[in-house]
């Protein structure tokens, strides 16, 4: 990552001055991020300005398709929607790694390789576990 | 040329996200939110790792990928914690430390 | 600090530059909404041998702008029950990472917000941080629907990161970079990635469509079974926020992103040709790629039902993600083995895509001759005593 | 007018973010606005990791805490829903003793920190990606072998415990 653009991509840098800086790039995400949530809650206000305001007791229930909503919603729920969000964190930090290895597999060759599939091979042993255990059915 | 934060304001800021974590965990009593405090324990220590190895110059990137471990051991603890409390909240729906007693001799 | 253009302050350059990138994307959001509802509407029409929107402005064409207006001056009113500080949040959380993605964009040559070193890491962050906000929503909602499509679409976004992300990868791999200008710039030739790995666009392209919640996937928000899922309480501008504007938004940057990492982006005939047509041919290239991939988004939308949720899961779990896996280990060892050339890497995802395209018809037909034996095995069981 | 004090400032705002929002998470009544916290803590300490100049570590530090470990909470918290009770109930007994212990450690450690000095030459901004890459796939390739197996245990123990009849 260390070579700097190419010819043709130098003479495009010089024409419209892309950001040259590590922290004015970072700068331009934060300012991003401000700019959306500003932008949410303009919208929202203009919004409220205008628009008619007439709270009821209906309105103010919980559409449940026009039956009476019988108690909050935070009830409890079947817990194997946990074993997908558990197989995702595991090949989510497989990606940590993924990322890494894939800018440099190149210079890494054969032995950066053979680390990787050993690595991906027992995190399938894990899938794999999964499955026959039927914890990858959804009721 | 940019006036540099000192690492010292760093490490001052890891440490007292460090104790509140850890006071956290002292204090509260739902099991799912001292799992939270120990995540943000982890993350303090992620802090002064990258610190040090940006700016002390002495370890170069290693303190980085020693933060990359720790990333993996907090998404197992994270994963297996949560397991362990969803599977006595089904003995006993509960998430009170003080209540699950049930692993004493 | 780069001196700006006609001779501005580099430092006021900075911040009018800045500016001017906000307000663009802002722009290219509410009117890539505006221009794509119509489309939709009228695609959708068209192959359902309807006439859609044509009463306001010629064509219907000022349709969806009369619809803005409408959902502004509408009450957006918020049930009493509802978790407060997460009700509000939620909106700004889908939309706030969605407006960031836009920030590493290759829009033309030179035409960038920030050419980030880690630009495609980036994206696939700021796309896992869109999950949040949407189980924060159906959770604040209190509502046994949205809170059953909040949970649904949790599981099904989260799942679908995953191979989405490994085609990704597959495709860094090709490249040897994670700046989204060098990945561009990697493919002058007619000869893009598509040609080298056609798999990883087309589990790519599944994953995008799910993760942008569109047909056959877009269980989150099924009308015929959970009302409207997470979105059910939100009405008014909050919907308008949520649905609207994040989800075209959302749409767009995942064409944009197939369209530079399988497409080349802006290369296109003509971009070397000067410092103002160059650019200018670019962005033409660059929208008309963009813009071919959300029309087939809206054409498989008028085509396929939607998917059953255990389906889905079991879609992604048990056949796209292995597949991903294997196709990146073909696509790494074939590159270390022939690092010249990349013909070997061509003919090997060539041949898994057409045993992937091949292969799925048999094994939905074993599986459903299983389905079948069972059933007819149940029906003979219960027989005699009936 | 120039750019000079803006990593100050930045890190003001960050770190004012980070410990009011740790505290939020240790006292806040309701479990989802803890959630909620700790989510915005992890984003700030991301902020930090990007000011140190560790883009990569960032990108990963949301990758995995606001993508994958938040949501992994959320589950927990919608799991296990929780009757109506007073704030008090929240805390433990000990309260004042695991709060005065705590205070007690942080007052030397925080004296020492600001002792810490920089070596001088601070390494370039950015660019992580590839010597963080080089350390993990050479010197550091048995843990993460081990890294590996490590997530294979959880994943397996966390299935047992939850498939659990």
């Amino acid at each position: 990552m260390s070579a700097g653009p190419s010819e043709r991509g130098r003479r495009r840098l010089n024409t419209l001055a892309a950001v040259p800086d590590y922290n004015l790039s970072y700068f331009y995400v934060v300012v991003f991020f401000g700019a959306g949530a500003i932008f949410v809650a303009a919208l929202l206000t203009v919004s409220g300005l205008v628009q008619p305001k007439k709270r009821t007791a209906e309105k103010a229930r919980i559409y449940e398709s026009g039956e009476e909503p019988v108690g909050p919603a935070w009830g409890r729920y079947p817990i194997h929607f946990y074993v997908f969000a558990l197989l995702f964190v595991v090949f989510d930090v497989e990606v940590i790694f993924l990322f890494p290895w894939a800018v440099l597999f190149r210079d890494l060759g054969w032995y950066g390789l053979v680390e990787m599939g050993i690595f991906i091979f027992i995190l399938v042993a894990g899938l794999f576990y999964a499955w026959r255990k039927e914890a990858l059915k959804w009721f | 040329m940019t006036t540099l934060v000192p690492l010292g304001a760093f490490i001052a800021l890891s440490a007292a996200l460090f104790f509140i974590g850890m006071a956290g965990v002292l204090v509260r009593r739902n099991a799912i939110v001292i799992l939270m405090c120990v995540e943000l324990m982890l993350n303090a220590t992620n802090l002064a790792f990258v610190a040090f190895s940006r700016r002390l110059g002495l370890l170069d990137e290693r303190g980085s990928v020693f933060v990359v471990f720790v990333f993996v051991v907090a998404a197992a603890e994270v994963a297996v914690g949560l397991a362990i409390v969803l599977a006595a909240y089904r003995n006993r729906p509960t998430v009170d430390v003080d209540e699950v007693t049930e692993m004493k001799g | 600090m780069v001196p700006g253009p006609l001779g501005l302050d580099p430092f006021v350059w900075l911040f009018l530059r800045l500016l001017i990138a906000v307000v663009l994307a802002l722009v290219l959001i509410l009117n890539g909404a505006l221009v794509l509802i119509y489309l939709e509407r009228k695609i959708q029409a068209t192959m359902q041998d309807r006439i859609g929107p044509y009463h306001v402005g010629p064509f219907g064409l000022l349709q969806t702008f009369a619809d803005a207006l409408k959902l502004i001056a509408k009450e957006d009113f918020r049930a009493g029950q509802t978790d407060t500080a997460f009700f509000i949040a939620a909106p700004a959380l889908v939309f706030s990472p969605m407006l960031a993605s836009f920030v590493v964009i290759p829009f033309a040559p030179g035409i960038v917000g920030a050419d980030l070193n880690i630009g495609l890491l980036y994206l696939a962050t700021l796309g896992s941080m869109g999950v949040l906000g949407i189980v924060i929503a159906g959770w604040a909602s209190n509502n046994k629907y949205s809170l059953v499509g909040g949970l649904r679409s949790a599981g099904q976004l989260i799942s679908y990161e995953v191979p989405g992300i490994l085609s990704l990868v597959t495709a860094v791999l090709v490249v040897g970079s994670l700046s989204m200008v060098r990945i561009a710039e990697s493919q002058p030739g007619p000869f893009t990635n598509i040609f080298v790995i056609p798999l990883a666009f087309v589990t790519y392209f599944i994953a995008a469509l799910a993760e942008t919640n569109r047909t056959p996937f877009d269980l989150p928000e099924a009308e015929s079974e959970l009302v409207a899922g997470y979105l059910t309480e939100y009405s008014g501008m909050r919907w308008g926020t949520m649905l609207a504007l994040t989800e075209y938004g959302n749409v767009t940057i995942v064409c944009a992103i197939m369209s530079t990492l399988w497409f080349g982006g802006w290369q296109g005939p003509g971009v070397d040709s000067g410092p103002v047509t160059g650019p200018v041919l670019g962005l033409l290239w660059f929208t008309l790629k963009t813009y071919a991939f959300i029309l087939v988004f809206m054409w498989i939308r008028a085509t396929l039902p939607r998917l059953r949720i255990d389906q889905l899961m079991s879609f992604c779990w048990k056949l796209l993600i292995p597949l991903t896996l294997l196709n990146l280990a073909v696509t790494a060892t074939l590159l270390i083995a022939f690092p010249e050339t990349k013909v070997p890497v061509a003919i090997a995802n060539w041949i898994l895509l057409g045993a992937f395209v091949l292969g799925l018809p048999l094994i939905q037909q074993r599986r459903l001759r299983r389905i079948r034996a069972r059933l007819r095995e149940r029906t003979i069981a219960a027989a005699p005593a009936s | 007018m120039s750019l000079d004090l803006i990593e100050p400032i930045l890190f003001g705002l960050l770190a004012l973010a980070i410990v009011g929002a740790g505290l939020g998470v240790v006292l806040a009544g309701r479990i989802t606005t803890s959630a909620l916290l700790m989510a915005f803590t992890f984003l700030n300490m991301a902020g930090m990791f990007v000011l140190l100049g560790a883009e990569t570590i960032a990108a990963f530090q949301i990758l995995i805490y606001v993508g994958a470990i938040t949501v992994l909470i959320l589950y927990g918290v919608m799991f296990t829903p929780q009757g109506p009770r007073a704030y008090g109930l929240f805390f433990q007994k000990q309260t004042t003793v695991g709060a005065v212990i705590a205070a007690l450690a942080a007052l030397p450690v925080m004296a020492v920190a600001f002792a810490f000095r920089d070596a001088g030459n601070v390494p370039p901004r950015g660019g992580d990606l590839v010597p963080l890459a080089s350390s993990i796939f050479t010197d550091f390739a048995f843990p993460f072998e081990a890294a590996s197996v490590l997530l294979l245990a959880a994943m397996i123990g966390a299935i047992v415990l939850v498939k659990r009849e």
